[in-house]
């Protein structure tokens, strides 16, 4: 990491504060920032070609600073907030501590590229047993069978499946968005006017509400109800506009299935 | 001098196995406590360095091996097996570092103190075998956890995760951070 | 008393190497002339027996190797019997797999598909002589390519290659296949 900062290229973030607390010798509000983004550019200039990442990373540093600038340049409210002046002081703690940290796990990749090309000038012995003691170990190959071998494959071939947790205690239903929309045509009729609330009121899982959602956007798709909102996550209000029905099977199924 | 016997068995069995050979087996195989073992590797192993070998007994993964002594690498290059040597660049070591140290830990924790997407990275360091997931966290998304393999340590050279540089001797030295603590206090008028 | 520097290069060498290295080899990889090597094995040689020493620098088949001593047999043989780790068998498993379903296949597209290195498991399989070199590459390096043999039909039970288990159909289709392999090829800056 110092070689970094010695060799006067931008790596990281962390490089380029550095460097500006380092040459400038300036506080960091002072750091004239397009000072710095012309030294970046500069430097990108001359390392072709361009490192996408090295350029994300110098942009989310500078938003910060620009940030952190802005803040102190533009007059604030008249009476100042003590949140806010807290807030202040909390996004520079977070941006020191990620810092701090990021230093240190940078440091740590510069271990880590020691410690493998050491361990690369280390060959392993792998020569196996010899003749005699070579066909005394258990066949690996006892009790395989062709379709264990495929199974192997597939094994290896595939993405490695995410070990997920338990789930035993959830139990597996199967709820389609076509017996939802039968269900709603047969109870929105009678009610005219309906809140989403009430629809799902009996729902015990999540999935059950989602598909009733869903449900409820097929028949506004096909001209049944409408569906009003007065306010941001106010009650979803459903009003039944279609009158009576003539039901067909036909076009229930035509509505997709979700399995939960 | 003649070797003790546990000694000789352990480097008949050694010299024969293809992967690094826990103290356990060891253990098993020589129906001695695992203590005992232990401690007749790393006797062997001393005994080794101080005779000036071309090899070492070397604890990597888990288990003990024999391995080249670093200083032969010229005489063996020959020997090294194509395809394992390819280069890990800053950005992946530097996540392989989070990763290893922070396990278990989520893509999304990574990307917040990288700053930057580490989706490809992660995947390039799953297929390479370094990383793996461990587990999901709980709450929204069910977000995969990544942890560190035995193909990791291997690749390092290192016995197990105890044996990664303790976090405080990599942390900023108090100059760089007072420096920087120093520029980042709100100046007076502010 | 430390080894001289030939020897110990001999060492590094013959303890990576998995053939008997033939003198000649040990001459040119160590710019000596091939008397010199010869004495400095059988010095070593000697070194090992005088020590009572688990192993023994043999001269078999043209070649040098280091072999386990004839009286450590006892634990070698329990090895051989119990020592296949469960995650080696399975890990030797998932390769011959790979060879039996890819084949020809290289090394490191072996190791690229399992994310580890591979070449231990590899040569167990060569040796119980399940897979085969059958070519070679083009390309740089020129690396062996394997594939199955007839002793690895025979104990499947299978009348020929084709009698294996279809499997195309679970997998992700050529070309995701393809783009994937691209990616895990080793890049110089990856």
């Amino acid at each position: 990491m110092a070689a970094h900062v010695e060799t006067a290229v931008y790596e990281g973030p962390f490089d380029v504060l550095l460097q500006l607390i380092s040459e400038h010798k300036v506080d960091i509000y002072d750091v004239p920032l397009a000072a710095v983004i012309d030294a970046f550019l500069a430097e990108l200039e001359q390392r072709r070609p361009i490192d996408l990442e090295v350029c994300s990373e110098f942009l989310v540093i500078a938003a910060i600073l620009v940030e952190l600038k802005s803040r102190k340049l533009l007059p604030g409210p008249d009476e100042v907030d003590d949140d806010e002046e807290l807030s202040g002081f909390d996004e520079r703690d977070r941006l020191l501590a990620r810092l701090y940290e990021l230093q240190a796990y940078a440091a740590a990749a510069d271990t880590f590229s020691l410690l493998v090309e050491r361990a690369q000038r280390c060959l392993p012995r792998i020569a196996g047993m010899e003749e005699p003691f070579r066909d005394m170990a258990p066949d690996i190959l006892a009790g395989v069978t062709a379709e264990k071998l495929a199974a192997a494959y597939l094994l290896a071939a595939t993405p490695k499946p995410v070990p997920s947790l338990d789930l035993f205690h959830v139990t597996v239903e199967a709820v389609t968005v076509s017996e939802a929309v039968e269900e709603l045509q047969e109870r929105l009729p009678g009610e005219q006017t309906v809140t989403f609330r009430d629809l799902t009121s009996h729902c015990t899982t999540r999935m059950q509400v989602i598909v009733r959602f869903l449900a409820l956007l097929e028949l506004c798709k096909r001209g049944w109800v409408t569906l009003d909102q007065g306010e941001t996550f106010g009650d979803l209000v459903v009003t039944w506009i279609a009158g009576d029905l003539d039901r067909s099977p036909a076009v229930v199924g035509s509505a997709e299935e979700y399995e939960g | 001098m003649a070797l003790p016997e546990d000694q000789r068995a352990i480097e008949a069995v050694l010299l024969c196995a293809v992967e690094p050979v826990p103290p356990q087996l060891l253990a098993e195989l020589l129906e001695l406590p695992v203590e005992r073992v232990t401690e007749a590797c790393e006797a062997l192993a001393r005994g080794y360095e101080s005779d000036g070998r071309g090899f070492t007994l070397s604890f990597v993964a888990g288990g003990y091996r024999y391995q080249t002594h670093p200083e032969m690498a010229p005489f063996v290059e020959r020997f090294a097996m194509e395809g394992v040597s390819s280069r890990l660049s800053s950005a992946a070591l530097e996540t392989l570092a989070i990763v290893a140290y922070k396990q278990p830990v989520s893509r999304a924790q990574i990307a917040a103190l990288r700053g930057v997407n580490v989706d490809g990275v992660v995947r390039l360091l799953h297929q390479r075998g370094y990383i793996t997931p461990v587990g999901q966290a709980p709450g929204p998304g069910q977000p995969v956890l990544y942890g560190t393999t035995a193909a990791f340590l291997e690749k390092l050279g290192l016995g197990s995760l105890a044996d990664l540089p303790p976090v405080e001797d990599l942390l900023p030295g108090g100059e760089i951070m007072e420096q920087l603590e120093e520029r980042l206090r709100p100046s007076p008028d502010a």
